[in-house]
């Protein structure tokens, strides 16, 4: 059950992670090589603005794709219908977007 | 000397949706025979009980869709040896994702309801008095509305879609393969209802492209890719008025 | 027995009821829903809406005269000519001349798509025995469009849908006036239904399926005229059965044998071969394969009945000669539908036989569908008289949705004067369906062999070729064959969707039918057309031309001769300008 | 939840990738918020995100991450490869498009994993 408008936006924030995503598993493949440690990433993402803004906009892309995709799952494969559906799904995008901004905080700042 | 013709082992899923049970027959071996001759022998010969539907026996009436083997076919053009497998055995039983009133008989008005639902009808822009249209057979529209529109109605596609078993409110592919076609054709008006009708909670962008309904179609139609195009169409146009409004 | 206990019956009302869902029905439906807003419309069908009967299987195309030097009436001559001077004139005339309005219709409302010349107008082609190029289509599957899209609006709209209700028997009004409705077997549930309406209109495509070899929908088995037989109504030109050339042949024991193989196959210069490979067409007429139907039928049967026939028993088509790719681009349809029957149409040689297709006889109607019962209503393949002793390709299409508009609009205004509905005769209801009832509580049999024995008769005796002494036999033989089926029960532990109960009924139809076709080919002494007797070869005086007429009373069928009335054109004579060619097919 | 038994017309190298595609934004959004708190350890308790770290030296959770690498591959060229079906025009390639997609979901994650383990 899902109609052009959720649709859209699932396909929309699909575009914006694309590059995003990218760009990670490039940087991912790049930097466990060695090894991986804390102070190697904290020290690569600590107090830079594009990895804020990169996280962060990969962290709202991310809720809202997943909150529409587990919509669809839910509703298709466990038969999940009406309120709680909406608020199943709406709340894994909210709990995504507020434990992921945490985070974008918490490596960055 | 006498030979015992071969006999192929067809094994009928009987009985309604709530209570079925599956009953095997043997059928002598033909050199021409059809599924839908199976079929016909048993009820003819063996079991005078058994219900089935068919009209055309030709392929183009659509009313003698079944399972073959687990797999949607219209029986009346699927030759035995298409299906038969070495172990001469041969399962049947009523088309999926479709109500069933008796043993192969299935309720296809859902099917039906939903072709309409989605406006999958012609809105006349003109009356019987008016000259008929002109129209060019090679312009890029009439040539999509031309591919889609040789549908059947069989239902085959729609018991191959497996978004249909999950989730009984979604359009499934031969409706909205007719949308896509009206969508296409010059003549009829209205057709921002119809891109509503697709965009709505039950409309082609529950498609997940898994494309068996292209691949089974007998009439080599492609739902998948008009179901793609109502997406393409439906983005573009919901661009446009949100750009439109932002105006 | 589910509810054959006579009290026990559904029963509801309506206002206009429509028999049938081919292209007669379909637009009876829509123009009594739209002549009749008010009224309550109802289609009841032996199969799903849409989904059964010929019109959907309709290949070549539409017939219309829309200019480009032709005119309405050109296509009234040439059907008049085509149908050997029987026609019933003002009948050829409407069909011809709402033809045009009718196509414009199916364009511009109903929304159908047909083929465009490069100049963006409809594509017309010429079929056999026509002087113009006139034949509307889509491809080679113009009946699936056409019955698709009338399929959209009648479903889109307030029609009341009764699907898989077999029509039994017409019931009369109490005291005679009239008929007051139609008793139906609800096939799903096996269940008596006496629906009750105003006016009825019977548009059950009568389809000749009792020969051998036949192409009509399996669910045509001539019902309607048989209920029209049985309510007193007569029925003209019963012996016209007209027959295609090549009709595919895979033995008796598939479902696929006596499908039609299309004309256009002969006419792109596909060989008829005999089984010593002759070419044997140019022994019977100078234009060999490309001769009329009727022609190349009995040339087809001759050759069956001189021994020279094929492993299944008739003769070969053969196209390879063109080259198997060459077939294969212009014929996709034809060459993947005889794949599927695993024949090699494109590389191989198929076997085909001349095959039952059309029935030009029917109730007789006035141009308005009106029968003389009132009431009652017929259009489309049950209705005789448009088509005379022939029925052109593509008049069948035409002529179904012409008359059923004509019936729609008729009984829309007719059922809208009137106030009530009429009261039933119970008497008779209850009689009909203890006739219904007649194979329960007998020895159960298999119905297949009697079958096969009716088509046999009939293939032999009262087929392509027909002769006194064959059609006298062929009714005695009839009538012990129908005395058999009697005696032989139908299991009615569960009638639910019990399709033996149907084939026994269909078979019931088919006989008394096949009764009424050889008693009046019987009483035509001429050939023409459709019709051909060995012992009366001859076409027979134009001017006294007349036309059968066959009617049942009690028990006893009576049947007659009626002199044909030539209201618009005389024989000899012609409605052209005086200086028009006599063909414009190039 | 429908039991997934083979039948016939899911042994369709299209339905498989439907279904990949499925489970593995499924398996995403179970992994991300596990991903997201181990990573905000680094503001109240860097050090347990070291041993975190440290943690998945240990082979399992390399294969896991091997796997969870190579799911995030397959539903980003997946995903990739059904936008393109929506936008542009029928192609009779299909099936090798998905097969691709596969394909290279399969390389990136053993490129990753190559790269951890060797200079593990
Ligand atoms: C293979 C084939 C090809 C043809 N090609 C052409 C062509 O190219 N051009 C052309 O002009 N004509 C063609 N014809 C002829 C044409 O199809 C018919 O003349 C025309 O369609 C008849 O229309 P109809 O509405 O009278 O009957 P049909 O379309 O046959 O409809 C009859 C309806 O009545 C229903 N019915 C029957 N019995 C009962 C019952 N007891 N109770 C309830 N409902 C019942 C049937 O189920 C069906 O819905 C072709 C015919 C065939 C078989
Ligand atoms: C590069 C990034 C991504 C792309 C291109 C992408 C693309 C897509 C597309 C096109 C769909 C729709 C599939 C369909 O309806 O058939 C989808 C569904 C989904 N995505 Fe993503 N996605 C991406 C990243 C993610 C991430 C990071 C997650 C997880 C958190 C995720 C979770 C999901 C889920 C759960 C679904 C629903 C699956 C289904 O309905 O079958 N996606 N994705
Ligand atoms: S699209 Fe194909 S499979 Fe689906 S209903 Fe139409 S003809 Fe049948
Ligand atoms: S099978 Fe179903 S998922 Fe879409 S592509 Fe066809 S409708
Ligand atoms: S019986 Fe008409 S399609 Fe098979």
């Amino acid at each position: 059950m899902i109609s052009a408008k959720l649709y859209i936006l699932q396909r929309l924030t699909a575009l914006i992670m694309a590059p995003l995503v990218l760009g990670h598993l490039v940087l991912m493949i790049y930097a466990v090589q060695g090894g991986l440690s804390a102070s190697e990433i904290l020290g690569r993402t600590q107090g830079s603005a594009f990895w804020a803004i990169f996280y962060a906009l990969f962290v709202f892309a991310v809720s809202v794709h997943a909150a529409i995709g587990v919509r669809t799952v839910l509703f298709e494969w466990l038969k999940i219908r009406g309120s709680v559906l909406e608020l199943l799904s709406w709340g894994l995008g909210l709990g995504l977007l507020v434990m992921g901004l945490y985070s974008v905080y918490a490596v960055t700042a | 000397m006498f030979v015992e013709p071969n006999t192929i082992k067809v094994q009928i899923k009987r009985g309604s949706n709530q209570s079925s049970f599956t009953q095997e027959f043997e059928v002598p071996e033909q050199d021409n025979q059809t599924v839908l001759d199976l079929v016909t022998y048993i009820q003819e010969y063996i079991d005078p009980t058994v219900s089935y539907r068919f009209a055309c026996r030709v392929g183009m009436c659509g009313s003698c869709g079944m399972m073959v083997n687990g797999e949607p076919r219209w029986t009346c053009r699927t030759h035995v040896k298409k299906v038969l497998g070495s172990s001469k055995a041969i399962e049947v039983g009523p088309l999926g994702n479709l109500p069933v009133i008796k043993d192969l008989v299935v309720d296809m008005d859902p099917f039906f309801d939903k072709w309409i639902a989605v406006g999958g009808v012609h809105h006349p822009s003109k009356n019987r008095h008016q000259s008929i249209e002109k129209i060019d057979e090679s312009s890029a529209e009439r040539v999509f509305a031309n591919e889609a529109v040789e549908c059947i109605n069989c239902g085959v596609c729609y018991a191959a879609c497996d978004v249909v078993s999950a989730n009984n409110d979604y359009f499934g592919p031969a409706a909205l393969n007719r949308a896509w076609s009206l969508v296409n054709d010059v003549k009829t008006e209205n057709k921002e209802a119809i891109l509503d009708a697709v965009s709505g909670n039950s409309g082609c962008h529950n498609c997940h492209s898994q494309q068996n309904c292209s691949n089974y179609c007998p009439n080599e139609l492609n739902p998948s890719a008009s179901i793609a195009s109502l997406k393409r169409k439906v983005f573009a146009s919901k661009i446009k008025n949100l750009l439109g409004s932002a105006k | 027995m589910a509810n054959s206990s006579f009290g026990n019956i559904d029963r509801q009302d309506t206002d206009i009821l429509i028999i049938g869902s081919g292209g007669a029905g379909l637009f009876a439906a829509l123009h009594a829903q739209k002549a009749a807003p008010t009224q309550k419309v109802t289609i009841a069908v032996k199969g799903l809406i849409g989904k059964c009967g010929c019109t959907r299987m309709v290949q070549g195309g539409y017939n219309v005269a829309l200019g480009g030097g032709d005119t309405v009436e050109r296509h009234f001559m040439d059907t008049i000519i085509g149908g050997k001077w029987l026609p019933n004139q003002d009948m050829a005339w409407r069909l011809c001349n709402l033809a045009v309005e009718r196509i414009t219709e199916l364009e511009n409302e109903v929304g159908c798509f047909f083929d465009r010349n490069e100049d963006g107008t409809l594509h017309q082609k010429a079929f056999a025995g026509q002087t113009a190029d006139r034949t509307v289509h889509k491809g080679d599957l113009t009946g699936i469009e056409i019955i698709n899209r009338l399929m959209e609006q009648v479903l889109s709209r307030p029609i009341e849908k009764l699907q898989e209700h077999r029509a039994v028997s017409l019931i009369p009004a109490a005291g005679g006036e009239g008929i007051s409705g139609v008793l139906f077997i609800d096939m799903r549930t096996g269940r008596f239904r006496f629906v009750r309406a105003k006016t009825t209109l019977m548009a059950m495509g009568g389809g000749p399926t009792m020969y051998k070899y036949q192409t009509p929908s399996g669910d045509k088995t001539m019902d309607g005229q048989a209920m029209a037989l049985r309510a007193g109504l007569p029925l003209r030109d019963m012996e016209m059965v007209q027959f295609h050339p090549t009709g595919l042949l895979a033995g008796n024991n598939t479902r696929m044998t006596g499908t039609v193989l299309e004309e256009g196959l002969r006419g792109a210069g596909g060989y008829l071969l005999n089984s010593q490979d002759h070419r044997f067409m140019f022994d019977y007429d100078t234009k060999g394969e490309r001769a009329t139907r009727d022609l190349v039928s009995r040339a087809i049967y001759s050759e069956m009945k001189k021994n020279n026939s094929s492993p299944n028993g008739g003769v070969f088509i053969s196209m390879s000669h063109l080259g198997p790719d060459v077939v294969r681009s212009k014929f996709p349809g034809m060459v993947k539908r005889c794949a599927d029957s695993g024949f090699d149409l494109a590389g191989g040689k198929v076997e085909v036989v001349p095959t039952a297709h059309y029935l030009m006889g029917g109730v007789v109607v006035d141009v308005d569908t009106r029968t003389e019962v009132p009431g009652l209503f017929v259009a489309g393949e049950d209705a005789g008289g448009a088509h005379g002793s022939n029925r052109l390709g593509g008049n069948g299409v035409a002529n179904s949705t012409v008359y059923g508009g004509v019936a729609g609009d008729v009984m829309g205004q007719e059922a809208t004067r009137m106030n009530e509905l009429r009261t039933p005769d119970e008497g008779i209801l209850e009689q009909e369906i203890m006739r219904a009832c007649a194979p329960f509580n007998k020895p159960v049999a298999p119905l297949a062999e009697i079958r096969e024995k009716m088509r046999q008769i009939m293939w032999d005796d009262v087929g392509v070729v027909k002769t006194g002494s064959g059609l006298i036999r062929s009714i005695k033989s009839l009538a012990a064959l129908e005395e058999e089926l009697n005696s032989i029960g139908v299991d009615d532990k569960e009638l639910a969707f019990n399709l033996t109960w149907h084939d026994w009924l269909n078979l019931k139809n088919l006989m008394q039918m096949s009764n009424v076709i050889a008693q009046a080919a019987l009483a035509r002494e001429n050939s023409r057309g459709a019709h051909h007797r060995e012992d009366y070869p001859d076409t027979g005086d134009l001017e006294s031309s007349y036309f059968t007429l066959v009617r049942q009373s009690g028990n006893e069928l009576s049947v007659s001769r009626k002199p044909v009335q030539f209201t618009i054109v005389k024989p000899g004579e012609t409605i052209l300008p005086e200086h028009e060619p006599e063909s414009l097919v190039g | 939840m429908i039991s997934y038994s083979l039948a016939p017309h899911r042994r369709n190298l299209l339905w498989s990738a439907f279904l990949l595609h499925r489970v593995s934004g499924v398996c995403l959004a179970l992994f991300l918020p596990l991903h997201f708190w181990v990573l905000s350890q680094a503001l109240h308790n860097p050090a347990a995100l070291e041993g975190f770290l440290e943690w998945t030296d240990l082979w399992y959770v390399k294969l896991g991450e091997y796997i969870l690498v190579f799911l995030l591959g397959a539903h980003f060229f997946g995903g990739l490869r059904l936008m393109a079906f929506e936008a542009l025009p029928w192609s009779n390639r299909q099936k090798t498009f998905a097969a691709s997609a596969f394909a290279l979901s399969f390389i990136l994650a053993t490129l990753f994993l190559f790269s951890a383990v060797q200079y593990g």
